[in-house]
């Protein structure tokens, strides 16, 4: 394993220290937590957006605090929630009376743990509510089974839920819009190389020299299968039919190519030539593509699609000013 | 017959902690085939947090230490087995309040936090987490007396491996269907670490000494 | 080799068209070149800003064209300077008449293509000028050699000089300001791993599991010397020191922490927290600091700090608006 | 005697492009040991250009090749090597312009060649670069006859070697200081298969078959 690392213990402390010393003026840390806030937090009035999960994500989730998005993520351990009392805290750092939403993405551990720091805040008599995002085609669809990863679509989350609560609406109608941005994102990825835990010092799993992970999940875990390395037009064309099969899109969609770690630019370009030549002839109109690491898997080398689809409501505040770092420009 | 003192339940958390840190690699493996490979590390850095917090506080009772474990593993651990854990003790430390632990309040402890782990994870018998490990023994205890160790280990072991033939539906493991089989559960095998801890402290006398 | 790729030998063609294509409101391609340039050049009556090289260093060269930073980037193939013919059609795409500034990386190959490029330029009445940017101070500073390589300090002499040339400043005054940012500008690297150009289909070196190279190019070019992997803080401390020791810098200071490809920005961050600390220690003080991938080498693992000694001029340069893709937000 | 022909430079540029092609692999491996890795690519790139360009096209001299070899070199190779080679091949049309190619001729447009190289690299004798091989030539065949192929690959061949001991000053290799040393500059490596190519195509023939 070769990492800048000091000590694999001290990472997230480390990271978070480094974030908040760079970046003063807009983010700060909540003195002895692993919470990352906006400097100016509670905002008067505004409803407070709490997001957060495992490390290793990154920029995901402090890259998309700021005006306009989120109030503050909560950082776990690398791949791994962060606990109720983390969470809770920054609950309790944002709500300014106008109630806080929680952006969940949907697996089992960040689950709970939200939902225990949830009913901690309820009774302590703040209002909280929760959304869980679900984008990631590659897992089945199912009421009987955990259902569907949470992946580079929160993004999107982040960004309409934000702009939505920044022009001071209630807490149910953020929650409403967060709601139908989730009912109109789907991703799927594809890993060429895996990542390492620093903790576990080994690659999460070994893919030999000429295979790819199709619908890989952006902790490791495994997507739908192992085959072998196929051409960038052809990787991207397989993502992009998983994703518009599974749903009915209009014709006026925002895109995302998402870099997992490791993949450069170069090639992410390269994807994304297709996916918009894909998009073109099928008539459908994108309104804008960001390319870029947005929801990473550490060093992992691979990445992932999103489409969502927009309506009116979502594209202006999608297009909305903001100021998180990694999102907003 | 008082079978959980405070001692011996701090003797308890500390074979369990010699257990994670010992196993943290085999645990993390079992989680690299079908999850995210971080519950070695998860249950390794719990359990050495909570070994930190009670080794140097005087507790009044059983439920106490465990209340303080519950809190500690809730904290300290996140991910799915965090919770999970937290919530087994707490209704472990919820269960014993007020008493001491004889054999009856050891054996509704268990089923309580059998029944806290399937509220908490939403999950079933057979949905290969470790809900079936606590639930077989929580069944085992309300039919044997809480003494025959070997044979509740023996059900702990026999649980670990049918986990293996299953399909996960639930946790991580259920994004793999169908490719779930063929491997164990890392949560049940963590859990097993737990029962067999507990066992070397029933069987080494009270842990007074 | 794993790449997301189609066919090796049309890499920078679809790259090109990917970038172009994902972001035509901003960016164009020149039709039948490897050169993009600012969709409305040229800007009347400003002075025109060029700068490129070789590609697998995204986001260099096209992440910084943009209103405020550069008017066009010429892509050569990966990690070779782009050709004359090619820089002549982004000069004679950008000059409204006020003149051209080439930003040159100091590389032979470079060098000599730009200047024959500007010497055809001259020839058909353009005024052109060029500065050659030399930050890296793991080379050693020689008049008799080639001399320091020009690394990630690139990007600070593109926004300066591109916001000088913004106001309206005359070619001689951009050259002027990029001249002063390249003399206030020092930058030094690290690599864990190598880097595989996609025609060759190897890793341009091998490092042992337990070693890094300190001082690398941005081309996997060799530095100073292989050492065992160090602690992130005992890493950024050695890059720091080499940098504060080549020159001496005042209390005012930009910084940049530049991934090199492949690292996590976990890691960036955990090297950046170790620089500001330094900093700090020493009471010079952070202007601001730019944390993320902005001069890569392909999926190299590694990263390089850069500091920019800043006075009133340079820093108000620095703090104007822009809006190329990767810098201005 | 004419030594040089429209079809012999065809020729030349045939073999010379079978050479980079074949040798692809061993130019790069070259220049990841004291470069970036791509000087095979480059070569081979830039002679396959070159024959597609040279290869339908119609010319009238000598000189008018060389000009279409040394405007699609420094169009296609870029790097280093681009205007490098694309300038010694201008140098030599220019020196060849309205003349047919005698000895004379050949050997002046060498070392205007040489000349070039310099002029363009500002790179001196063992510096390790090229030039090193170019100037040999130049200076070989100032004294000897240009008829004897073998003893002007011979001096290619022993310049080659003299460029592994050299420590690099020029170039990309520079940066490496005495680390350069012991390695084979590759730019000198690509040269030489220039000048074997030419031995090859005026050994057998003027290549009008
Ligand atoms: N819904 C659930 N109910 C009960 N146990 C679960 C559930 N989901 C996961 N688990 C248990 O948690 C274990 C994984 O724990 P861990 O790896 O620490 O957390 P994470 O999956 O968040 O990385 C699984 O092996 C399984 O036994
Ligand atoms: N200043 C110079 N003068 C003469 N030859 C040079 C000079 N710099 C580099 N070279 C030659 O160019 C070769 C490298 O070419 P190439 O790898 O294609 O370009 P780059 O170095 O830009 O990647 C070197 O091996 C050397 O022979
Ligand atoms: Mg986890
Ligand atoms: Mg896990
Ligand atoms: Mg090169
Ligand atoms: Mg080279």
């Amino acid at each position: 394993m070769k990492k800048v690392v000091n000590d694999v213990n001290q990472i997230v402390d480390e990271m978070i220290e480094g974030i908040t010393s760079v970046h003063s003026n807009l983010l700060k840390r909540l003195p002895n937590t692993t919470v990352i806030t906006r400097s100016d937090v509670p905002v008067k009035g505004k409803v407070g957006l709490v997001s957060g999960g495992g490390s290793g994500h990154e920029p995901a989730h402090a890259g998309y605090v700021g005006k306009g998005m989120l109030d503050a993520a909560v950082v776990g351990e690398v791949f791994t929630s962060p606990t109720p009392d983390q969470v809770m805290e920054a609950i309790k750092a944002v709500d300014s009376g106008a109630g806080v939403l929680l952006i969940i993405k949907n697996y089992t551990g960040d689950v709970m743990n939200f939902e225990m720091a949830k009913e901690m805040a309820e009774l302590e008599g703040i209002q909280v509510e929760q959304v869980i995002v679900n984008d990631d085609v590659a897992v089945e669809d199912s009421t009987f089974t955990t259902g569907r990863r949470g992946i580079a679509g929160t993004v999107f989350v982040h960004k309409i839920a934000g702009a939505m609560a920044e022009k001071g609406a209630s807490l149910a109608e953020v929650k409403e819009v967060a709601e139908k941005t989730i009912a109109n994102v789907r991703s799927m990825g594809v890993a060429l190389t895996s990542c390492t835990v620093p903790a576990a010092g080994k690659p999460s799993f070994i893919l030999e020299d000429n295979e790819m992970e199709i619908g890989i999940g952006i902790h490791g875990e495994p997507g739908i299968k192992r085959i072998p390395l196929q051409k960038a037009d052809q990787i991207a064309k397989t993502l992009l039919d998983n994703i518009l099969g599974d749903k009915h899109f209009g014709n006026h969609v925002a895109v995302m190519i998402n870099g997992l770690g490791a993949t450069p630019e170069m090639e992410l370009y390269i994807a994304s030539r297709k996916v918009v030549q894909e998009l073109n002839e099928k008539g459908i109109n994108i309104h804008r593509t960001w390319v870029g690491e947005y929801m990473t898997s550490l060093e992992m080398a691979g990445f992932s699609i999103t489409l969502l689809d927009l309506d009116d409501q979502l594209t202006e505040l999608l297009d909305k000013e903001c100021e998180a770092l990694s999102f907003c420009n | 017959m008082i079978i959980l003192t405070v001692e011996k339940t701090k003797k308890w958390m500390n074979e369990i902690q010699k257990r994670m840190e010992a196993n943290k690699e085999q645990l993390t493996v079992l989680d690299q085939a079908i999850g995210d490979g971080d519950h070695g590390i998860n249950m390794e850095r719990g359990f050495r947090e909570v070994l930190a917090k009670i080794s140097d506080t005087e507790y009044e009772s059983v439920a106490d230490v465990l209340k303080s474990v519950a809190m500690t593993l809730t904290a300290k651990v996140g991910g799915a087995s965090g919770p999970l854990y937290g919530t087994a003790f707490l209704k472990m430390s919820m269960a014993m309040q007020g008493k001491e632990v004889d054999e009856i309040v050891f054996k509704t402890a268990v089923r309580e936090a059998a029944e806290g782990i399937k509220m908490r994870g939403k999950a079933g018998m057979g949905e290969k987490t470790l809900y079936d490990v606590w639930n077989q023994v929580a069944n085992f205890l309300a039919e044997e007396p809480a003494e025959d160790w070997d044979a509740l280990l023996e059900v702990c072991q026999a649980t670990i491996e049918d986990t293996r033939e299953m399909t996960a539906t639930k946790g991580r493991a259920s994004y793999l269907k169908e490719r779930s089989k063929g491997h164990v559960d890392p949560g049940s095998m963590s859990s097993f670490y737990i029962f067999e801890a507990l066992m070397t402290v029933m069987e080494t006398g009270d842990g007074s000494e």
